[in-house]
């Protein structure tokens, strides 16, 4: 087995170890900004994940969208929300050891049931590209995509009337 | 190719983990990041079954599409809110916000 | 000429050839894909270092001044006498700084710079990796950089970098929108992502920019590209003096010179882009391709400091007009003028989607009457 | 039609772009070290002791009033004594400290002696802070001569009113020779 091998069969594994910290210190750290940052390399990790299996066009979206938007958006809800010097403020609330306890469990359940789900799986793998994407958004998702694009234009519009000050 | 029960392993503790943060944070846009997490790990699951499994290939992506436009809107909102709230009680953790009426 | 053209190209099978004559395979897998990354990691970094002496000779003589002409002959050493400078310069953190994100900032924010240029054709068959996403690619990876940005200003603890942070962020979440709508024509027209076929779609002469959308989209796309390169006259989040140097304010020695470098290699890879998308990327007559494509790319980049030695800074409501009042709409008209072009037949589509370009124009001038700077009579100066 | 605006401002950097190549009048930058503009006669920068013929010849008496006028007081002088402790009227130690020294020119003006004057010294770094800005009498003094290149003007005028003042002198002690001591000229110690 060369290295090359190697890598393709393990490389993805790396991707996760990464994904997995940088989510796990994104919910742990006590300074938000931090967290922030770590929520970015995290949604960098799974669209690394989404490159590793065939989804370029998600993933390039994945990284347009939640690392150059929504990113944007939380770092400045932080910064207009928290006051510069208060990144020693306790983050974290009273119910860590029970919220760990029901995460094991949702995990220890989850994994347990996927052990004994059987798939049907597909002999050769499909990968689609972009052009696929949009004539099947097109063509038969039409509907539920012109909905989205009206909950979008809605949910804009209550953003800004939301966030609007009252004078 | 890595086994299809991997991805899923990876997505659930993704998942988990972003469960653990919307419960413990106090702070309201950790838990915006909580909520981010796991949308994510739900997205890495349509991507890994419509590549592995013999469902269409076209929909898990495309699905995966609006999830991340819901998921903007949702963080567009969300912020919204926070400001909103900021605004009004000069504060945002959550065990703060103790009023119903204000 | 042929050779001439290829000639990189033979260069790394040679290199290949040679190390699979000694070297187990993977080995020589892996040297193949080594040869790309070490060819841009040096590219990139040299670019810039010229690109500052340019820059200044440039802006030099635009002002009727001489520019660096001690070091070398022309100063052509200049840019090593920099570098040593800022290596052996104090590295000063602030003692409120945040400091992981004030020392991760600079670090990371050469990458995504450096990373684009993967997709980048420099010529025939001279691309790093052809996605098929390719300019998705570079959209989405050159729009972390503004996360850096932030982290940059965020960490520094410093009003003047806030403020510079804010007004990047703004500036180009704005101008991230027309940027991407005006490359829509291009894909609409070509059918594909990848920048290899979108410059193999515009054979020799006949670029994207000779048509009405073509010229329009190659102006939004430009002038948005300025624009997300900070550089003048959209340069406010680093505007010297307002906020003296913005979000690199509390940075000095290579940490500087890191954001220094991200910086001008964003110049080069976006005037590469826009070659790319609308200047026919390496096509073009008699000289061999990457030539072609590096004149192209640098006579872009010397506009942007043409553009810098001529233009005072606009303010920020006019700048946030310019995007969102003008550039957006204009982007949208364009799109539908791409629609009739390729629906209609051949003097029909010139003379239709030129028409709708100009009436959008016009009708958007119309409408921003009033957003429009006045002009100014001093009379008593 | 808009957007020529920004055009002509452009055309307008382009030709002062091509010009500073080919127009001579363009470029004013002069190539400092190597090449220099002539130095104009009226430039003042940084005192220093004028004397006439040898060194030892100098025209300070060591009156003070320059160290009492200067206003950052960067000028120290110590009289000298023969050997009985008799004052002359020399200094013995004049030095001016550049640290300090602000190029007011004030010690020019009240100097009754004509003994000190403004220079067109201007590269006047030194490596030191220290000893290498204290300039001694030593690195003070200059000949009459140098003075008549830099400021011939001033050193014409200057020299005349000194001679019509020794002739005045001159012709007062040949007036009354036995009923007052002469005092000796003030230049010549």
């Amino acid at each position: 087995m060369d290295v090359l091998t190697l890598i393709a069969k393990f490389g993805i594994y790396f991707i996760f170890a990464f994904t997995l910290s940088a989510a796990l210190l994104s919910v742990t750290v006590q300074n938000i900004f931090h967290a922030a940052l770590g929520l970015a390399f995290a949604l960098m990790g799974v669209a690394g994940v989404f490159f590793v299996l065939h989804a370029d066009f998600l993933g390039a979206i994945q990284i347009l969208l939640y690392v150059g938007a929504i990113m944007i958006l939380l770092i400045f809800a932080v910064m207009l929300t928290s006051h510069i010097g208060d990144a020693s403020v306790h983050t974290s609330n009273r119910q860590v050891y029970p919220a760990m306890i029901l995460s094991l469990l949702l995990v220890y359940l989850l994994v347990r049931q996927i052990g004994k789900v059987t798939w049907q799986l597909k002999e050769t793998l499909t990968s689609i590209d972009a052009v696929e994407i949009g004539k099947q958004l097109m063509g038969p998702y039409v509907l539920p995509f012109e909905i989205i694009s009206v909950v979008l234009v809605v949910a804009l519009i209550g953003t800004i009337v939301i966030a609007r000050s009252d004078s | 190719m890595i086994p299809l029960n991997h991805i899923v392993v990876f997505a659930v503790l993704l998942f988990a983990i972003g469960l653990f943060g919307t419960l413990t944070r106090r702070h309201v846009v950790g838990i915006l990041i909580s909520i981010e997490l796991m949308i994510n790990a739900a997205n890495i699951n349509f991507i890994a079954f419509s590549r592995y499994t013999k469902a269409s290939p076209e929909v898990g992506q495309i699905f995966a599409v609006f999830i991340v436009v819901l998921a903007a809107i949702a963080a567009a909102v969300g912020l919204a809110i926070v400001v909103a709230i900021y605004r009004n009680q000069k504060t945002i953790y959550t065990d703060e916000i103790d009023i119903l009426k204000w | 000429m042929e050779k001439l053209d290829q000639v990189f190209v033979h260069l790394k099978a040679a290199i290949v050839h040679l190390a699979g004559s000694f070297l187990p395979d993977w080995l020589v897998v892996i040297i193949s894909i080594l040869i790309p990354i070490v060819g841009i990691a040096m590219f990139g970094p040299v670019t810039m270092m010229y690109l500052t002496l340019i820059e200044r000779k440039l802006l030099a003589r635009i002002q009727n001044r001489l520019g660096p002409n001690r070091v070398g002959k022309f100063g052509l050493l200049q840019p090593l006498a920099d570098g040593v400078k800022m290596l052996t310069k104090e590295d000063v953190v602030p003692t409120n700084a945040d400091k992981i994100a004030h020392f991760l900032a600079p670090i990371l924010i050469v990458i995504p710079a450096l990373l684009v240029f993967a997709v980048i054709p420099f010529g025939r068959n001279m691309i790093a990796i052809d996605l098929n996403i390719g300019v998705l690619f570079f959209l989405a990876i050159s729009a972390t950089t503004t996360i850096f940005i932030f982290t940059a200003a965020w960490g520094s603890r410093n009003k003047f970098s806030l403020l510079g942070g804010m007004r990047s962020v703004a500036q180009m979440i704005s101008y991230e929108i027309p940027f991407v709508l005006s490359a829509v024509p291009v894909f609409l027209i070509t059918g594909t992502f990848s920048t290899a076929h979108i410059v193999e779609a515009q054979p020799g002469l006949h670029w994207f920019v000779w048509t009405p959308w073509g010229f329009v989209g190659f102006l939004i796309f430009f002038l948005c590209g300025v624009a997300e390169c900070n550089r003048t006259p959209f340069d406010l989040p680093e505007a010297e003096s307002e906020i003296i140097a913005g979000f690199h304010t509390e940075y000095s020695g290579m940490k500087f010179a890191l954001f220094y470098m991200a910086e001008f290699m964003n110049v080069f890879t976006v005037s590469g882009l826009v070659v790319t998308l609308y200047l026919g990327g390496w096509q073009g007559p008699f000289l061999p391709s990457w030539i072609w494509f590096l004149i192209k790319t640098y006579v872009l980049i010397l506009i942007m400091m043409w553009f810098r030695g001529t233009f005072p800074r606009v303010r920020i409501d006019q700048l946030m007009n310019f995007a969102w009042k003008f550039l957006l709409p204009l982007s949208l008209v364009n799109i539908l003028a791409t629609g009739v072009w390729y629906y209609l037949r051949a003097p029909l589509n010139f003379l239709i989607s030129g028409l709708i370009v100009v009436i959008g124009f016009s009708f958007l001038m119309f409408v921003n009457r009033h957003s429009l700077p006045k002009k100014r009579i001093y009379r008593y100066a | 039609m808009y957007g020529f605006g920004v055009l002509k401002g452009m055309a307008v950097t382009f030709k002062n772009f091509v010009q500073s190549y080919f127009v001579k009048d363009r470029m004013v930058t002069v190539q400092y070290p190597e090449e220099r503009l002539p130095e104009k006669e009226r430039f003042r920068n940084f005192p220093f002791l004028i004397y006439d013929g040898t060194p030892d010849n100098l025209r300070c008496v060591a009156c003070d009033i320059c160290a009492k006028e200067c206003p950052p007081k960067c000028i120290s002088i110590v009289r000298e004594f023969d050997a009985q402790g008799k004052p002359l009227k020399r200094p013995k130690i004049f030095d001016i400290d550049f640290t300090v020294c602000m190029n007011c020119g004030i010690c020019e003006e009240v100097c009754p002696f004509d003994a000190i004057y403004m220079d067109h010294e201007f590269e006047i770094a030194e490596f030191g802070r220290f000893n290498e800005l204290q300039y001694t009498k030593e690195r003070l003094l200059k000949p009459e001569e140098y003075f008549r290149k830099i400021r011939p003007t001033d050193a014409t005028r200057i020299a005349e009113e000194r001679r019509k003042k020794e002739e005045k002198k001159a012709a007062a002690a040949v007036a009354a020779p036995s009923t007052t001591i002469t005092p000796p000229p003030p230049q010549s110690k």
